[in-house]
């Protein structure tokens, strides 16, 4: 690892019913991207309980991504309002526990949207690589 | 002045007990070291002789609410312990018809450990917003209406740091942590029946007493206090290996204050801010 | 309810508007309020400075009630167009931002706690009690509040836009019947008489036909511009509209004092250009 | 331990070309409580899906991951092959190594097979954590509720008794009928609204599937789709509607007169009533406010002062058939319902805010559904079209568009929708009454979006002679008898001035009073105004967030006579299909609260979308308990506890952790 | 016979015995100080007064790992924590070390505790008397003393430059073996006699105020934290727990507390107990009972303070040994103790 490019660990909560839907369109539109995301699939971006993401990050996940519908698009009316309002006090808080600003971030990808997928996906590893490996707490 | 405030406390705690408009009258005496003062809970009329309220009377009282659910209680309650009761009654924790608020227009409390009564005003008091308790059924002293402005220093010193530090700097103060659960304890927000940290499946936080699992237990603690802790310094005076637990309770306070413009435990009628949402708001996601 | 005040008189009421200051000032005094005069104060503002330089705009007020600020005091205000400015300033001044811009201009601190309050509320509301002893009855007067007095209502908050209260009440309260009528803040003219005084000629006419088709004998005003645009425009109404009949306008307070016993002269009724003290006479109050 | 078996689908090459699978079948043989893996080419395919059902009986697996597609592409296959063998079908878990790995990696084959073996990894996790699920049937109770009996609301009750099951249509006032009923011409036919209203409400009457409730308003609702519980209000009338013939004698000869609601105040009725000649039913009710009898009684009661009214009583002395019942009580009827369609409609907006227009004060500035009663011939005065304030006819009206609408400071930036078309309808009409009236409108735009709108207010004005002026008028005042109308043409960029006879506001369109109530009752949203939010503006217009509620009309907002008739006939189709049904199952992917845990601080109830958690005591205490009827599964409970009372069935804290601690160990 | 050894020595000999042993010694943190391992002399508290832990986690760690167990193939291994090198600990106050005489009573008693075995048998106790005595000491009070040196392997008394040693066990001598004291003619210090005279503040058997006062004067204002057990010299509860991660278990075990609520859930006899029944519990355990049953001849509290000091709401354990003697006193059951 050490001679190599370091690969980071990177987990994405995603929302079955926009995220999810959009990271299969870049599946079925052969859009290539990085592959360091793994992706946990939950009902709903406001299903996102920080605990979880806390938890990642202790066990040493590299970068965390949530991912939901556009705001007012959510197929549980409101749900991504308030993971919104949620997360955002989370990546203040994760930043003053010293994990660096870029770890942790929060997207709107539609459902038809398999490109701004495929280039979220690009753009957050290459920011979790230039911010180096983590490790365990 | 202190001395004024007592002779009020006293006369008031004998008045309720005596009429029996409450069973259970909660305020402060002198603790052993004849210096700082502890919780008192008085029953009788003639105990409430002992009562005293002075700075060192830095005890958040609204917890013991929680224990005293069935039963008439009343309560000396500074500012930020009344918003607790506020908050409280915003969670449908407590009834506001079984509680009897004493309110005490606040001159600021001491910092004070068993042993040595400070002479410096408490973290909390230094740019503390109210004065007057937001609730209360009786109030003693004149109420004020100066408000002064939260500015956080403490916080922004901390932002300032570079992540590394910041990190490093957490790591040093988590791996002190004992998890002795005062913090959790002694907070009238922590109420759960059973919390997280206590649970087996699924682990939040292991069972070892190690670093990781104790930036889990802190950390998690404070994130969910957002928008409820109501800054009574209870949690960081009682850890006996003097983690500075208020440092992350206020800057979520700040984050919640700048983002929602909400601060937790002035109104009973409030909805949490997590429990609400305005459409408009924070347009950008993670920017 | 505190019966000492602050007061800022503004350049009108110490020139063209003498009437209106000094029958304030006794008015006032007889009804137990304290007015003190602002010490050193400085232009409010209008009408031109914030279309010139918002900050100067915020800067002149601010500096009067600074003053005020400093004596603990809330201040009064008698001129509608001083009230409209200095209300303006304290609601503008509660953006942090601004404050802190006007404080460097100041050089000193305005934490802008001061209240500000025209008299039509301070000698309108429950609080102060002045005795009538001779009772306006059977003068009919139209109340005339102008536009800036009221407008904008969150900020001015003193009373209705369309159909404010305020000084009806008080008129009333002498004995004097108070008409209905729809152009309690319609437009004077403003500014306008040195520009284009056709256009102030056509809008005071409009506002004084109405008065006197409700019914009014007066027009009963708390603002020194709509007063010298009804008052001293009359003529020129004689002109342009046959069959206009004159009307005095009054400053309320003056109409107070009378009710209150000080004389014709005291009040300075004998200062307007449309004679006011005929209607007067006529109604055996002087 | 469980059992777990693994099934790595090549999906011909989709999979197989990139990712690596004997290496990822190696590796997955390690995993904790794998017991099996095997691949096959297609596992979708019949033969793969009997390799998977064999595979399971044959290995006694009670765990199954399929490696594969999407589960949005073929999870509910899985679930259905799974089920084929025995197993129940929630006990298997998707690992999606096609969409998310081989189809978006093929440029680096080595890095996919790795991701594939984590994404398996996880997916094994997980599945050790599963629960058999049940899907639950309820039972659907075939008949529907109609609250509102307006013209959307008489649409939907009719098409749904037509269809054959039962209805129960609820009408606050003493008749149904509505909006349409005041009106007089309908735009842009000018049909006579009434003639073509009238023979609706009287197939409601008669219809034998429908139950009709006047004077009546819901009180409660409980449960869910299939299963409504509710509980209606119906006002004591004082009436006896079954004795009473509606003769008429009551309200001819009663003698205390008082504005009528149904006139909008330009005429009156008495105190026993039925709101107007074609009312439906045709039965009087005594409105206690107003009755003479029931002021005296009153007075009596509170033992009041002063001079005692008479108990006059005289409509119960004339009634034929004695029909009056001063003993009569609000009564409480009980109701099962499948489905519900909420139709309270609008009411105009209150122009007296509008001080500029005299605040209310000027009597001959009135509202265009005055108007409409004015013009009408069975309103207060036959048709004739007069001045309140003398009797005058007017011979120059102007209309004021958009009071209420399109005005950000008075609260309502929305259009109303149906002012342009009515008032030029009113224009012309004014016409057709008084050759010799002048109309003039003021207006911001003229929005005739419709079939044949655009013509009808040509119409207006080039045959008609309307006058249209594009401005706001600043002021409305009197001028001896003139109304002077200031305002400004801002196409010419001039004030005008028009002295006028009378001024008709054409007021905008708002939630009828208590909308707001209703919908909390029902615990459906409703927006910052009142109308009722649809669950998809497009796509779902008369559903709600409630399954087995539904919208229709202007309730939902502004909306003109056939799109409520539309609205009405959609809502009624819905909650046709739904009735169709004899039983619904439920997903049962919900959320469920451990009563231990909870602490009874209201969050989840507070911000569940669905309304799906209600707060019942327990041990002197409210916990929160899930109705499984609503709940649809999003989670938010779940990640808003802090007590981590709630878990998400098929997603529990404990699953996902899993995958997190799979995938980070 | 004594001996002197100066401080600069003190500090030679502890940087000679921190290459080959484990050093455990005060060191400041965030204005306390803590008993940790050190890795250089400099990182000593010598200039202090006592840590704001107890030593005791230096021997029966809060959490540890007893077992680890492969799943599948049935192998079990016991696994304690085995100790590296031997260590020494230095700098413990004789209060504390009359705790460890406490926790040993209960994990020496055959066939006794490995993992504390282990730690214990290796390691060696260099104790500092103790000048001062501080608002929450009472070790008198409990039979010990200042500077007594009965616990430890070797005892360092204050004097001026440097420190009398008292060397008390063949440990001790081993240890000290290259210290480089010096001969001294100076005498110890005698030691601090026990006030009031050396007797239990207790005796379970015996009058005890009502349940009012357990429940009224002291539980209602107790909140249920760790504290006063984990900061205690003596409170040796644990409870276990088995750990499953990828296909492993591993078992641990982890201090606790009879205040704690959960503690009843496990302890049934103390389930659904007032709150006043589990604090006598804990006061008559730590005084009468402790002795009476192990016959120790000390009561489980060694008069460190520690609990006085960090208890959030001051339940003051000497306030309740004078309650409950003026208890007895008033019913005429025992004389109230001397001043």
């Amino acid at each position: 690892m050490s001679v190599e490019e370091f690969q980071p660990r990177i987990i994405g909560f995603l929302c079955n019913w926009c995220s999810y839907a959009g990271a299969d369109m870049a599946g079925t539109s052969r859009m290539t991207y990085p592959s360091n995301v793994r992706i946990i699939r939950l009902p709903c971006s406001g299903r996102v309980n920080p605990m979880i993401i806390f938890k990642a990050f202790q066990q040493g996940a590299d970068g965390v991504m949530v991912s939901g519908c556009h705001p007012g698009d959510c197929h549980y009316v409101d749900g991504n309002y308030y993971a919104r309002r949620r997360l955002a006090m989370l990546e203040p808080f994760l930043e003053y526990l010293g994990i660096e600003k870029g770890r942790f971030q929060l997207e709107w990808v539609s459902a038809s949207e398999g490109k701004k997928w495929s280039q979220v996906v690009a753009r957050f590893t290459d920011t979790v690589k230039s911010l180096g490996p983590r490790g365990k707490i | 002045m202190d001395d004024k405030i007592t002779l009020a406390v006293r006369e008031k705690a004998k008045e309720l007990l005596e009429q029996k408009v409450v069973d259970c009258f909660i305020g402060y005496e002198k603790a052993t070291d004849n210096l700082t003062s502890r919780p008192l809970f008085v029953y009788k009329p003639e105990q409430a002789e002992r009562l005293v309220f002075d700075n060192t009377c830095v005890h958040n009282l609204s917890k013991y609410l929680l224990n005293k659910k069935d039963t008439k209680t009343a309560v000396v309650a500074k500012p930020c312990d009344a918003r607790a009761i506020v908050v409280l009654l915003n969670e449908n924790q407590v009834q506001r018809e079984k509680i009897y608020i004493i309110g005490i227009v606040c001159p600021g409390v001491v910092d004070s450990r068993w042993g040595s009564a400070g002479t410096e005003p408490e973290v909390r008091c230094q740019g503390c917003p109210q004065h007057t308790p937001p609730l209360y059924d009786f109030l003693i002293g004149e109420p004020t209406d100066e408000v002064e402005q939260d500015a956080y220093t403490d916080v922004t010193a901390m932002e300032e740091m570079g992540d590394a530090d910041r990190e490093a700097f957490w790591k040093e103060q988590f791996q002190r942590c004992i998890r002795c659960y005062a913090c959790r304890n002694v907070c009238p927000g922590c109420y759960c029946p059973v919390c997280f940290v206590d649970l087996k499946e699924p682990l939040w936080a292991g069972i070892r007493v190690a670093p990781g699992e104790n930036w889990m237990w802190n950390n998690i603690r404070a994130f969910h206090l957002l928008g409820r802790c109501i800054d009574c310094n209870g949690c960081q005076r009682v850890c006996p290996v003097n983690i500075p637990l208020m440092l992350l309770n206020r800057k979520l306070k700040k984050e919640v204050a700048q983002a929602f413009a909400f601060i937790p435990g002035m109104d009973p009628k409030a909805l949490a801010p997590l429990a609400t949402f305005k459409k408009e708001e924070l347009a950008e996601p993670s920017k | 309810m505190a019966v000492s005040y602050a007061y800022y008189p503004g350049c009108t009421l110490k020139t063209s508007a003498r009437e209106f200051d000094e029958s304030t000032l006794k008015v006032c005094k007889a009804a137990g309020i304290e007015l003190t005069e602002l010490a050193d104060w400085n232009c409010c503002g209008a009408s031109s400075a914030h279309s010139v330089s918002p900050l100067l705009g915020l800067s002149l007020p601010a500096r009067d009630l600074q003053t005020a600020e400093a004596l603990g005091k809330p201040v009064a205000v008698a001129c509608a167009m001083c009230f409209h400015r200095l209300k303006h300033a304290s609601h503008a001044l509660g953006d942090a931002a601004k404050l802190k811009q006007v404080n460097q201009v100041l050089g000193k601190e305005f934490r802008n706690t001061v209240k500000v309050e025209h008299l039509l509320t301070i000698l309108g509301s429950n609080g102060s009690s002045y005795q009538v002893t001779k009772k306006l009855e059977g003068l009919k007067a139209a109340s005339y509040y102008g536009c800036v007095l009221v407008r904008p209502k969150e900020v001015m908050e003193l009373d209705d836009e369309d159909n404010p209260q305020l000084m009806d009440r008080i008129v009333a309260s002498l004995g004097a019947e108070t008409v209905e009528w729809d152009f309690k803040t319609e437009c004077c003219g403003a500014s306008l008489p040195l520009s284009k005084p056709e256009v102030v000629v056509n809008l005071s006419h409009k506002i004084l036909r109405q008065a006197r088709q409700r019914g009014a004998e007066c027009v009963v005003v708390a603002c020194p511009m709509c007063h010298s645009n009804l008052d001293i425009r009359q003529k020129a109404m004689k002109a342009a509209y046959p069959g206009f009949q004159e009307m005095p306008v009054y400053y309320f307070t003056q109409l107070m004092g009378l009710a209150m016993g000080f004389s014709a002269a005291e009040m300075h009724i004998d200062k307007h250009l449309t004679d006011g003290l005929s209607l007067l006479k006529s109604k055996g109050f002087i | 331990m469980p059992r777990v078996g693994v099934f790595l689908c090549h999906c011909g090459t989709n999979i197989a070309g990139v990712v690596d699978i004997p290496t990822v079948a190696e590796a997955v043989k390690q995993f904790p409580g794998v017991v099996y893996v095997d691949d096959n080419k297609f596992s979708c395919s019949e033969p793969g899906q009997a390799a998977i059902r064999q595979s399971i009986i044959d290995n006694g697996l009670d765990r199954v991951v399929i490696s594969a597609c999407s589960p949005r592409m073929h999870e509910i296959t899985f679930r259905k092959a799974v089920s084929a063998a025995g197993l129940n079908p929630y006990l298997m878990e998707i690992a999606n190594i096609r969409e998310h790995c081989s189809w978006v990696h093929s440029d680096n084959k080595e890095a996919a097979t790795e991701k594939a073996i984590e994404l398996v990894k996880m997916a094994v996790a997980k599945v050790s954590l599963h629960q058999e699920l049940f899907r639950k049937r309820i039972s659907m109770e075939k008949k529907a509720l109609v609250i509102g009996g307006g013209i959307a609301g008489i649409q939907a009750a009719l098409d749904i008794a037509n269809a054959g099951h039962q209805v129960i249509l609820v009408e606050r006032e003493p008749t149904i009928g509505g909006r349409m009923a005041q009106l007089d011409k309908t735009f842009p036919t000018l049909d006579c609204s009434a003639c073509i209203l009238s023979p609706k409400m009287v197939d409601v009457s008669q219809h034998p599937n429908i139950r009709l409730l006047t004077y009546s308003e819901v009180e409660k609702v409980q449960g869910f789709v299939g299963n409504f519980e509710v509980e209606i209000r119906q006002r004591a009338r004082y009436v006896n509607h079954t004795t009473c013939t509606g003769c008429g004698i009551c309200w001819q000869k009663c003698p205390e007169k008082v504005p009528g609601e149904f006139e909008e105040g330009t005429g009156q009725r008495t105190s026993v009533y039925i709101p107007f000649p074609q009312a439906v039913p045709s039965k009087p009710v005594i409105d206690t406010v107003s009755c003479r009898y029931f002021k005296y009684l009153d007075f009596i009661d509170k033992k009041m002062e002063g001079k005692k009214p008479p108990p006059c009583r005289i409509c119960e002395k004339l009634c034929p058939p004695q029909a009056i019942d001063w003993e009569q009580k609000d009564e409480i009827i009980r109701e099962t319902v499948g489905a519900i369609v909420v139709a309270t409609g609008f009411k105009t907006f209150d122009h007296s805010v509008y001080g500029e227009y005299g605040g209310g004060r000027i009597p001959d500035v009135i509202t265009s559904l005055q108007l409409e009663r004015l013009m009408n011939a069975s309103g207060p005065t036959l048709g004739e079209v007069v001045r309140p304030s003398d009797g005058t006819h007017p011979k120059t009206v102007v209309f004021l568009s958009c009071v209420g609408s399109r005005d950000e400071a008075k609260g309502r930036p929305y259009c109303s929708k149906i002012c342009c078309m009515y008032m030029a309808k009113q224009a012309l009409m004014l016409k057709e009454h008084d050759p010799g009236v002048q109309s003039y409108i003021f207006y911001i735009d003229i929005r005739a979006g419709g079939k044949d709108f655009e013509e009808f207010t040509r119409r207006a004005q080039e045959e008609f002679g309307v006058l249209y002026l594009r401005g706001r008028v600043s002021k409305i005042y009197q001028d001896d008898k003139k109304l002077m109308v200031c305002g400004e043409d801002s196409l010419i960029g001039r004030p005008v001035e028009i002295a006028a006879d009378m001024v008709v506001l054409a007021t905008g369109v708002e939630p009828s009073e208590g909308a707001a109530k209703v919908a909390q009752t029902l615990n459906i949203s409703y927006d910052t105004y009142g109308f009722m939010v649809e669950a998809h503006p497009k796509l779902r217009p008369v559903e709600t967030n409630t399954d087995g509620i539904l919208v229709a009309g202007a309730c939902v907002g502004p909306r003109d006579i056939p799109d409520s008739v539309a609205h009405g006939g959609a809502a009624a189709a819905k909650v046709i299909g739904l009735l169709s049904q004899d039983t619904l199952t439920t997903e049962p992917l919900t959320a469920a609260i451990d009563a231990s845990r909870c602490t009874g601080c209201l969050l989840c109830s507070q911000i569940c979308p669905f309304q799906a958690i209600d707060m019942v005591p327990a041990n002197g205490k409210s916990i929160a308990v899930v109705n499984e009827g609503l709940c649809k599964g999003c989670g938010l409970c779940v990640a808003a506890c802090r007590s981590t009372a709630p878990s998400l069935k098929g997603y529990t804290d404990a699953q996902i952790l899993s995958e997190v601690l799979a995938l980070c160990p | 016979m004594t001996s002197f050894i100066t401080k600069t020595s003190l500090k030679t000999w502890l940087g000679t015995l921190l290459k080959d042993n484990t050093l455990v010694a005060p060191a400041a943190a965030a204005g306390l100080t803590f008993f940790r391992p050190v890795e250089k002399i400099e990182d000593i508290a010598f200039d202090f007064t006592n840590t704001a832990l107890s030593p005791k986690s230096w021997f029966f760690p809060q959490t540890e790992t007893l077992s680890g167990e492969i799943a599948g193939n049935g192998h079990k291994t016991l696994n304690p924590e085995a100790l590296e090198k031997n260590a020494v600990l230095f700098g413990i106050r004789p209060c504390d070390a009359r705790g460890l005489a406490v926790t040993d009573k209960v994990f020496l008693i055959t066939p006794g505790d490995t993992s504390y075995i282990e730690r214990r048998q290796r390691t060696t106790l260099v104790g500092v008397a103790c000048l001062e005595e501080r608002a929450e000491c009472f070790c008198t009070r409990m039979g010990s003393s200042p500077n007594s040196p009965a616990d430890v392997d070797i005892l360092l008394t204050e004097d001026g430059d440097g420190y009398l040693v008292q060397v008390m066990t063949k440990k001790g001598q081993t240890l000290s073996a290259g210290a480089g004291q010096q001969q001294s003619d100076k005498a110890v210090p005698p030691i601090v006699p026990t006030k009031p005279p050396a007797r239990l503040p207790l005796k379970s058997a015996g009058p005890s105020p009502d349940m009012d006062y357990w429940d009224q004067s002291i539980a209602d204002r107790c909140i249920h934290c760790n504290i006063c057990a984990f900061v205690c010299p003596t409170c040796y509860c644990f409870d276990t727990f088995d750990i499953e991660k990828e296909g492993k278990v591993e078992r641990l075990r982890s201090w606790y507390t009879c205040q704690s609520p959960n503690f009843e859930r496990i302890e049934g006899y103390m389930a659904d107990a007032p709150k006043g029944v589990r604090m006598r519990h804990r006061f008559y355990h730590k005084l009468p009972l402790f002795p009476e049953q192990l016959g120790s001849g000390y009561a489980a509290c060694t008069g460190c303070g520690r609990c006085v000091v960090s208890c959030p709401v001051n339940i003051d354990i000497r306030e309740i040994m004078d309650d409950v003697e003026k208890f007895r006193a008033s019913v005429g059951e025992e004389k109230a103790p001397q001043a």
